[in-house]
């Protein structure tokens, strides 16, 4: 297995030098690309190396850093490989270009990034609606989206609600834990 | 009696050789001179044929000498009907022609109104003389002609055809000249009339072989399988009112000639099988050829190729009826085939491979010369109420009356290959869209007149089958009195 | 006139008496049900409730003309099949005898037929308005399954007009009254191959792939509620009775009194009910096949034996 | 005669009656509950004693049963399909969810209160109620429907600004789309 | 008088194509001026057996009507004037108008003339115009010409050649061409001509009526057709074939010892071709091909009774004839104004038209619920006819089978009512209006008839009776038709009048109690909002289930399906094509070859010389 990851790797680089590559234990093998490259080395790995499946498109806020983080993971079916393929958008302007012609599946997943998100795939045609309908507000997962305080905004509470409690601060007094400011404004 | 049949050979004959020279004089005349021969001919052949039918025979002795020593001349109704015919198609062809794309240039009109004149002098005196070794001349006449008439185009294409009409009209050359020896060297006489009153003196085997000499030579002329190699190359490279004038002229001659043979001249009794079963492998193997044929011109000269075999099976029944049948059709397809060749070759006029895909849709663009190619598809499938009708109806009672089922079952299943080739040409000319860009051609005055004076024939004689049953029916029975042309021939006198 | 109005009252006698049994046979049918799934089920006057719950709804919605006509059709083959069937045999003597012979003598075995497919077709049309896609699909389901039973169906009529040289139930009424054999038991083929395609007639499992709860949504009547779903059910629970009366009448001698109609077509009801509850659902192609199967050989040994003997 | 009061009053009172032991249910399986309803329905509590009967279509349905939470999305066909059903109708919720949101209460995607959307006539509490208790509530339904109290649709009409105002805020676009109300 | 008739048929095919080239208004014109000043000649000037002779080519051809020709003739009449009507406003604005006209006119004049021909030339005469005209309206529209036209025509031609080869030789052998004559003296023939001739006229008149090997081209010729024709085509034309086979049936078939076998296999196969049919029909997904198939259907029924032959099998065909021409005429004017009004006739394309043309919907209503046979419509009466001569006749395996194509017609009947009308109204189809007046009249008085032949089938009973006497069978006393009751020879009676008023008034009181009760609590919503799952159809969604629409049961019927009779013609075409091909190349175009082939000839004869000539 280290043997062709190790074969992987170097295959890669050859061919985008700029990847940064991070190993972990069995068959697991990370990789940062940019976003501009992102179709171009997808394209590549699935055409080339034999990572023909798309078996998720995972994103992560990184509030924190003005990030959006993107993972494509791949699964390489003869060498039974997974590729985690990482790169980061700017949070202010998330634009990334659109996949699903490499794998169909990804227009779902795409779909609902868009949704969740707010990250704009170039080119990406699929109907208006996926799973949030009548939106008009903020994405929901990002960090910065409030929901308690869209829950009032929007539902009513039944009396007798309003003590719901904060259970975080109270844990992580508890426990010790340091809680940045931004971060608690976010959380609760 | 305006005029005697000698004319028929003399004038188209002088008219050949003055053509050019009246041509240097006044150039136009070339295409008006083979106009006038013709209609004159016309007249006369109907007048003739009119005079026939009250007065008998007529018997012209050439150059004095009485038959059986001279060479005679009979028009009678069945020799007269055809003469009848050819003319008429001669003087179609010739209005046709008269401004055709390859003799619009004087030269080229020179040349072809010549061969023409030569094509029907050849053609006419086949079917008029009374002499054997003077048959094999006009042949020769004929085929020269034709040979000629065929590498007009002067391609290597024509050129090949021609070639190969050459090569197997040596060869029937060569046959008749053999036969002719045989009978003469038996016989000691070469007059039709003589030979047959004489026949029963042969030696059977030499006859058997004598005859069968003269059926592959004329075979060859009358299109029979498998000597018919050279039609449809001819047919397709010669220019199309050429292939009107083979169809119509020529092999009408060719067929004639076997008759004449077969009929009176030789008794043998398997002759009449002898013709069916040829004609009946020429039948099937041309409509079947014509079916997976792709030039019009190529298809057409198959199923013409089929209808002489149509019409040697009709003479092989052997029966009055079956006589009257195989003139009916063949009247029938002298005015059919030039209409189809006619409207045909506009059809395809400015196609280079005159495919027949290339006439897909073109019913909207030429629709009468379309209209008319349908008319003349319709009528030689038989499809009543036109003309084939009632000449595919004579042949099978006749042929019923003989007791000939499988026969006709044959020539009935053929019958619907025939339908096939024909409905697929009038499906694309009228319900394909066009997909070529060729563009279309304007039929010339005159040949709208042709096409329509055949179109009208068609429908006349379909209506009124009537018009020409009796011409039919004397031809027929003079046909069958064997002993009458016997005898008015070896008595004529010096008029 | 005034015999038409004798007659109408009649008919709506027949009627109201093939409306009150279908309905109690339905209720009957589901507390047997229940007592076979071991619950208590609910009580035999059930469907009359329902039926009345159904009638007594305020609000409705239609989707054209044909939705009515629909339901119209239904009707017209349950009351018209009604008053064509007799209802009790000619012999009997009871006082009511003569209220219950409506159009008896004027319609026969084929007409029946075709008369008693009238009406789903006409639902058919109905739901084909709808536009509810379950409703065409049952639908066609339906006239599948239809053309699957209707052949044993024919063979074992069939077989017995050979015999009997007749087609007019009538008069093979009065040959059992005057044999005193039921036809169950002179043809016992025709009457098994009878009874086979009445399984599909009546649409119970396995055959109930018309309606097919949970798959279907109920099938041609999934846009019908309200007086069109009173009309459905009380034209089925007719056309139950009708049918019932046909069989009875046709292989069990008929009935001389309103009792024993009701004891022989009850307990001809639960050879289809009793299969029915203990049977999963077969798919159509299935259904269809089936009766192409078994049902209809026995059909061609019915008419053999009509034949030979 | 029909207009007479008293009769008037007599037809209502069978009809409340037969409304009340002949309820077709229309099962809206949403969240957790819909399994306690095969349990309800069949052997061992069979509520088809009681005149409980399921329906297909919502067409044919008297009462329908809303077995758990609500997200935005499927309020918005409960609303619908609660339209397609022909008066007079029921519906009864299932559970704390429908009460008052229950564990999901802060969702950005789930309604809290049902009985703002649709008139609610029972609510059978429980996270989730146990057969024994969706039977209680059942036979509170019919007690509510015998007395000619139910008149949940009759409220949706008269009230029908309100609901659809309630309706529009978590789904502007649908409602304004949406085929007028059918009953 | 009758020469007269056709000769205006043929002189107004003419005038109209050419008035038509002149401008379309005095096309239409001529067109209807053709068809109806002949026809009502024909209605009031022709008396049954008036004869008129021609001569053409020493044999004579005899006209003049015989009753059961005048039967068929008011169909072929009636039923063209009605198209011709129809066709006017459906030809509007499409090509070839003048060619539609001019084919229209002749097909109508051939059928006539047909009909009126006492010989044998005058009736191939006219068969064979007959045949090229539809051919020519077959093609017109230019789709699918070479598969669908040539197919046609070489069934057509092999029908036409069998006719052809079995009356010349019936001449030959009996010295007449004369219907009568070939009839009468039938016993003179040889007994091998005895068998050959009527099978070679059933191949003849099998074509025609698209008997079950032979019927491959009706389906596509139907459907490819124009629908104002296809009316003709399937309601008259076909019956053509069925008028010969009647002809021969009760002259020839009656005759041969043979004849029960003969007669029982056309049976058979009559009832096949209504099965394996109305199979075929249900798996169609287009309007015309359905009707198509199920016309072949039909006609099986027909075929069945006629080749049945009992008097009761007899008068149910006579009935079907008469009833098959008005209610398939009707259908596929319905279908025609579809066409016109949508532009396609597919059912996977169009639903719910049935708001739009509501007359249109109750002719095809009424007309299918006659071709399904159910009373109390005009169908049932035929059918109802059929299956009882079938059981006298001890036919009962052929009652199943018929039984089973009727019930299995029930579904296709039902595809093309939800095909076209039912299901969910889409904006696609909103503009479309009822058809026009012209298109609508001639399909409701055709529908309308099968209503009151259904209650009142005796109006048409005096024909049909005067047809049968003429074929030979005694008149049968009015025991089979009564006023509105079917007897059978059992006794037993089906009294239609009472039955219809029942229908009609228990449909009335249920229409009326439905639309009464709680009318205030009623309202119409659009077939959008329908109860599935909740969801609100998008407008671009259409949720009618038409595709594989029979799917359950063709999977059931999947064994049938596979055989197609047409893949094997197809197959046995692409052979003799091959052969054909290997045969034309014996012209290899190469001289020395052709050379050889002439001494090979010359030496092949000289080798058989003795057996040619002794």
């Amino acid at each position: 297995m280290k043997e062709i990851k190790d074969k992987m790797i170097a295959q890669i680089k050859a061919v985008f030098p700029e990847a940064v590559n991070k190993d972990y234990d069995g068959n697991r093998l990370d990789l940062t690309v940019n976003k501009e490259a992102v179709p171009s080395v997808l394209l590549y790995l699935k055409d080339s190396m034999g990572f023909r499946h798309l078996s998720h498109i995972a994103y992560v806020d990184w509030i924190e850093q003005g990030e959006f983080e993107l993972v494509y993971i791949l699964w390489s079916p003869l060498d039974k490989v997974k590729l985690y393929v990482h790169t980061r958008i700017n949070r202010e302007n998330p634009v990334i270009e659109n996949i699903d012609m490499i794998w169909r599946q990804a227009n779902t997943y795409e779909r609902e990034i868009r949704e969740m998100l707010g990250i704009e795939f170039t080119g990406l045609v699929a109907p208006d609606e996926f799973i949030l309908e009548d939106w008009d507000d903020i994405p929901p997962f990002r960090k910065d989206f409030d929901t308690l305080e869209y829950v009032n905004r929007t539902f009513w509470h039944r009396p007798g609600r309003e003590d719901a409690q904060d259970v975080r601060s109270t844990i992580s007094e508890r426990s010790g834990e340091e809680i940045p400011d931004f971060a608690k404004k976010y959380s609760r | 009696m305006v005029g005697t049949p000698v004319l028929f050979i003399a004038i188209p004959l002088l008219a050949a050789f003055l053509i050019p020279l009246i041509g240097m004089v006044w150039k136009e005349s070339v295409r008006i001179i083979p106009g006038l021969v013709l209609a004159y001919l016309l007249v006369l052949a109907i007048n003739l044929l009119s005079y026939v039918t009250v007065n008998g025979p007529i018997v012209e002795v050439i150059a004095g000498w009485a038959p059986p020593i001279g060479i005679n001349l009979v028009f009678n109704a069945f020799s007269g009907f055809l003469v009848t015919i050819m003319v008429f198609m001669g003087l179609l062809v010739w209005l046709y022609s008269y401004r055709f794309k390859s003799n619009v240039e004087y030269e080229a009109a020179r040349k072809y109104f010549l061969l023409l004149m030569m094509l029907i002098t050849g053609s006419v005196g086949i079917v008029l003389t009374g002499d054997i070794f003077n048959m094999f001349v006009f042949i020769e006449i004929t085929s020269i002609s034709g040979y000629a008439l065929t590498a007009f185009y002067t391609g290597r294409d024509s050129a090949e055809a021609s070639f190969k009409y050459l090569m197997m009209g040596s060869i029937a050359s060569v046959m008749l000249l053999l036969a002719i020896m045989i009978i003469y060297s038996q016989l000691g006489t070469l007059n039709m009339a003589d030979v047959a009153s004489k026949m029963h003196l042969m030696d059977p085997k030499l006859k058997a072989v004598s005859f069968i000499l003269f059926v592959i030579a004329l075979g060859i002329e009358a299109e029979v399988f498998p000597l018919n190699g050279w039609a449809p190359d001819a047919y397709a490279e010669a220019p199309g009112p050429v292939g009107a004038a083979f169809s119509g002229i020529v092999v009408k001659a060719g067929v004639y000639a076997l008759i004449r043979y077969t009929y009176t001249i030789f008794d043998l009794s398997g002759a009449f099988n002898l013709l069916i079963i040829i004609g009946l492998i020429t039948l099937v193997v041309a409509e079947v050829a014509a079916i997976r044929q792709e030039k019009l011109k190529r298809m057409l000269a198959y199923s013409s190729i089929g209808q002489m075999g149509l019409v040697l099976v009709s003479f092989g029944i052997g029966t009055k009826e079956g006589v009257f049948a195989a003139l009916f059709i063949m009247l029938n397809h002298a005015i059919i085939k030039p209409l189809l060749f006619f409207s045909g070759s506009y059809l395809v006029y400015h196609s280079k491979k005159k495919m027949i895909s290339d006439v897909d849709g073109i019913g909207k663009l030429a629709p009468l010369t379309s209209i008319l190619f349908t008319l003349g598809a319709f009528a030689i499938v038989g499809l009543p109420p036109f003309a084939g009708f009632w000449s595919k109806l004579s042949f099978l009672m006749a042929a019923a009356d003989s007791n000939m089922l499988l026969v006709i079952g044959l020539i009935l299943s053929v019958s619907v290959v025939e339908l096939v080739y024909y409905m697929r040409v009038v499906n694309r000319i009228f319900f394909f869209k066009r997909t070529t860009s060729l563009l279309t051609r304007r039929p010339t005055f005159n040949a709208y007149v042709v096409m329509i004076i055949l179109g009208l024939m068609i429908l006349v004689i379909g209506f009124y089958p009537d018009s020409v049953s009796m011409y039919l029916h004397n031809a027929a029975n003079s046909l069958f009195d064997k002993s009458q042309y016997i005898h008015s021939v070896l008595t004529a006198t010096i008029q | 006139m005034e015999y038409i109005l004798i007659k109408v009252l009649e008919a709506m006698a027949t009627f109201v008496l093939a409306f009150i049994v279908g309905m109690t046979y339905g209720g009957v049918v589901r507390k047997i049900t229940g007592r076979v799934h071991n619950r208590l089920g609910p009580p035999w006057y059930q469907n009359f409730i329902d039926a009345f719950k159904l009638f007594s709804k305020t609000r409705g919605i239609h989707h054209g003309a044909m939705h009515f006509l629909g339901a119209a059709f239904l009707m017209v083959t349950s009351v018209v099949s009604l008053m064509i069937i007799p209802i009790l045999a000619p012999g009997g003597h009871a006082w009511y005898n003569s209220w219950f012979t409506n159009l008896n003598f004027n319609g026969d075995l084929i007409f029946l037929i075709y008369i008693m497919t009238f009406g789903p077709l006409g639902m058919a049309m109905g739901a084909g308005q709808t536009g509810n896609p379950n409703s065409s699909i049952g639908v066609t389901r339906g006239l599948s399954q239809m053309v699957g039973f209707e052949i044993p169906w024919v063979m074992a009529l069939v077989a017995l007009m050979i015999t009997y040289k007749t087609t007019s139930i009538v008069d093979f009424m009065n040959i059992q009254r005057e044999t005193g054999t039921w036809l169950m038991f002179a043809n016992p083929f025709a009457f098994i191959a009878a009874v086979l395609a009445m399984l599909g007639m009546f649409r119970y499992s396995p055959f109930d792939i018309v309606g097919a709860p949970t798959e279907l949504a109920s099938g041609p009547v999934s846009e019908n509620g309200g007086k069109f779903l009173f009309t459905m059910m009380s034209s089925g629970s007719v056309f139950t009775f009708a049918k019932l009366v046909l069989y009875v009448d046709l292989f069990m001698g008929g009935a001389n009194n309103l009792i024993m109609l009701v004891v022989k077509t009850f307990l001809l009801y639960m050879i289809p009910v009793l299969y029915g509850i203990v049977s999963p659902r077969y798919r159509t192609e299935q259904a269809v096949r089936w009766f192409w199967g078994w049902p209809t050989f026995i059909g061609l040994l019915a008419i053999l034996y009509a034949v030979m003997f | 005669m029909y207009n007479d009061k008293n009769s008037k009053k007599i037809v209502e009172t069978i009809q409340n009656w037969a409304r009340s032991h002949s309820i077709w249910v229309l099962a809206y399986g949403t969240g957790c509950g819909a399994i306690e309803i095969s349990p309800t329905m069949t052997s061992r509590y069979d509520a088809e004693r009681l005149g409980f009967r399921g329906a297909a279509t919502p067409r044919q349905a008297d009462v329908m049963l809303i077995t758990g939470y609500l997200t935005v999305k499927t309020v918005k066909r409960v609303v619908r399909v609660y339209e397609q059903m022909q008066s007079p109708k029921y519906v009864v919720g299932f559970g704390s969810c429908t009460i008052n949101g229950g564990m999901y209460y802060d969702s950005y995607n789930t309604i809290n209160l049902l009985d703002r959307y649709l008139p609610v006539d029972v609510y059978i509490n429980g996270c989730m109620p146990r057969p024994e208790a969706v039977l209680a509530g059942l036979s509170k339904l019919q007690q509510i429907i015998r007395e000619g109290n139910a008149n949940g649709a009759e409220k949706y009409l008269e009230n029908l600004a309100w609901y659809k105002e309630n309706q529009r805020k978590i789904a502007p676009n649908w409602i304004a789309k949406a085929p007028d109300l059918n009953w | 008088m009758l020469t007269l008739i056709l000769l205006l048929f043929l002189g107004g095919a003419i005038v109209t194509w050419l008035g038509n080239k002149l401008s379309p208004v005095v096309g239409d014109l001529l067109f209807l001026a053709t068809i109806i000043i002949p026809a009502g000649m024909f209605f009031t000037g022709v008396t049954v057996g008036e004869v008129t002779h021609l001569h053409a080519l020493g044999l004579t051809l005899t006209w003049g009507l015989t009753p059961l020709s005048y039967l068929f003739s008011m169909i072929v009449v009636g039923l063209g004037i009605l198209l011709a009507i129809y066709a006017v406003p459906f030809m509007k604005g499409k090509q070839k108008t003048g060619a539609f006209y001019f084919n229209f006119t002749l097909s109508v004049m051939s059928m006539l003339g047909i009909l009126v021909s006492k010989d044998w030339v005058s009736f191939f005469i006219f068969w064979e115009i007959m045949t090229w005209s539809s051919y020519l309206m077959v093609v017109l529209n230019g789709k699918d010409v070479q598969r669908v036209g040539i197919k046609y025509f070489v069934f057509s031609a092999i029908g036409a050649y069998a006719m052809l080869m079995a009356m010349v030789i019936m001449n030959s052998q009996l010295g007449s061409f004369l219907l009568a004559d070939t009839f009468n003296n039938f016993q003179h023939l040889t007994t091998g001509n005895q068998i050959l001739i009527p099978i070679l006229l059933l191949v003849a008149f099998g074509v025609k009526s698209a008997m079950m090997p032979l019927h491959v081209w009706a389906p596509d010729a139907y459907s490819n057709a124009p629908m104002a024709y296809t009316g003709l085509f399937s309601g008259a034309l076909s019956k053509m074939g069925i008028y010969g086979m009647v002809l021969v049936m009760v002259t020839m078939i009656n005759q041969l010892p043979e004849g029960t076998l003969i007669r029982d296999i056309i049976a058979w196969i009559g009832g096949f071709t209504a099965a394996a049919a109305t199979l075929w029909a249900i798996t169609q997904d287009d309007g015309k091909k359905l009707l198509a198939w199920s016309s072949v259907g039909q006609m099986g029924y027909i075929i069945v009774g006629v080749a049945i032959g009992t008097p009761l099998a007899m008068l149910a065909a006579m009935f079907l004839v008469v009833v098959h021409a008005m209610f398939k005429g009707s259908l596929f004017m319905v279908v025609g104004a579809i066409e016109k009004q949508t532009g396609t006739t597919n059912f996977t394309e169009i639903n719910g038209l049935i708001r739009k043309m509501p007359w249109t919907f109750i002719s095809a209503l009424i007309s299918v619920i006659a071709l399904a046979g159910i009373p109390p419509l005009a169908g049932f009466v035929s059918k109802w006819m059929l299956y009882e001569a079938l059981i006298q006749n001890n036919n009962y395996i052929l009652v199943i089978l018929l039984f089973f194509a009727s019930t299995a017609g029930f579904l296709y009947c039902y595809k093309f009512l939800h095909g076209y009308f039912l299901g969910q109204e889409e904006p696609e189809w909103a503009h479309v209006k009822e058809a026009p007046v012209a298109m609508v009249i001639p399909m409701v008085l055709l529908a309308l008839g099968n209503f009151v032949l259904g209650t009142f089938p005796q109006l048409i009973f005096k024909p049909i009776d005067a047809a049968m006497q003429f074929a030979g069978y005694d008149a049968t006393g009015g025991r089979l038709w009564g006023e509105s009751v079917l007897f059978t020879e059992w006794g037993d009676v089906v009294t239609l009048q009472p039955i219809l008023y029942a229908v009609l008034a228990v449909f009335v009181f249920f229409a009326l109690f439905l639309w009464f009760k709680g009318t205030k609590g009623t309202r119409y919503v659009s077939t959008k909002d329908i109860s599935t799952s909740g969801e609100l159809p998008k407008e671009w969604e259409n949720l009618t289930f038409k595709v594989n629409f029979m799917q359950p049961f063709e999977r059931a019927i999947e064994p049938f399906l596979k055989r197609q009779i047409d893949k094997y013609y197809t197959a046995f075409g692409n052979g003799m094509e091959a052969l054909f091909e290997f045969t034309r190349r014996i012209h290899t175009g190469n001289g020395q070859t052709y050379a050889i082939y002439a001494i090979l000839f010359l030496a092949l004869l000289l080798l058989f010389r003795v057996n040619l000539f002794g």
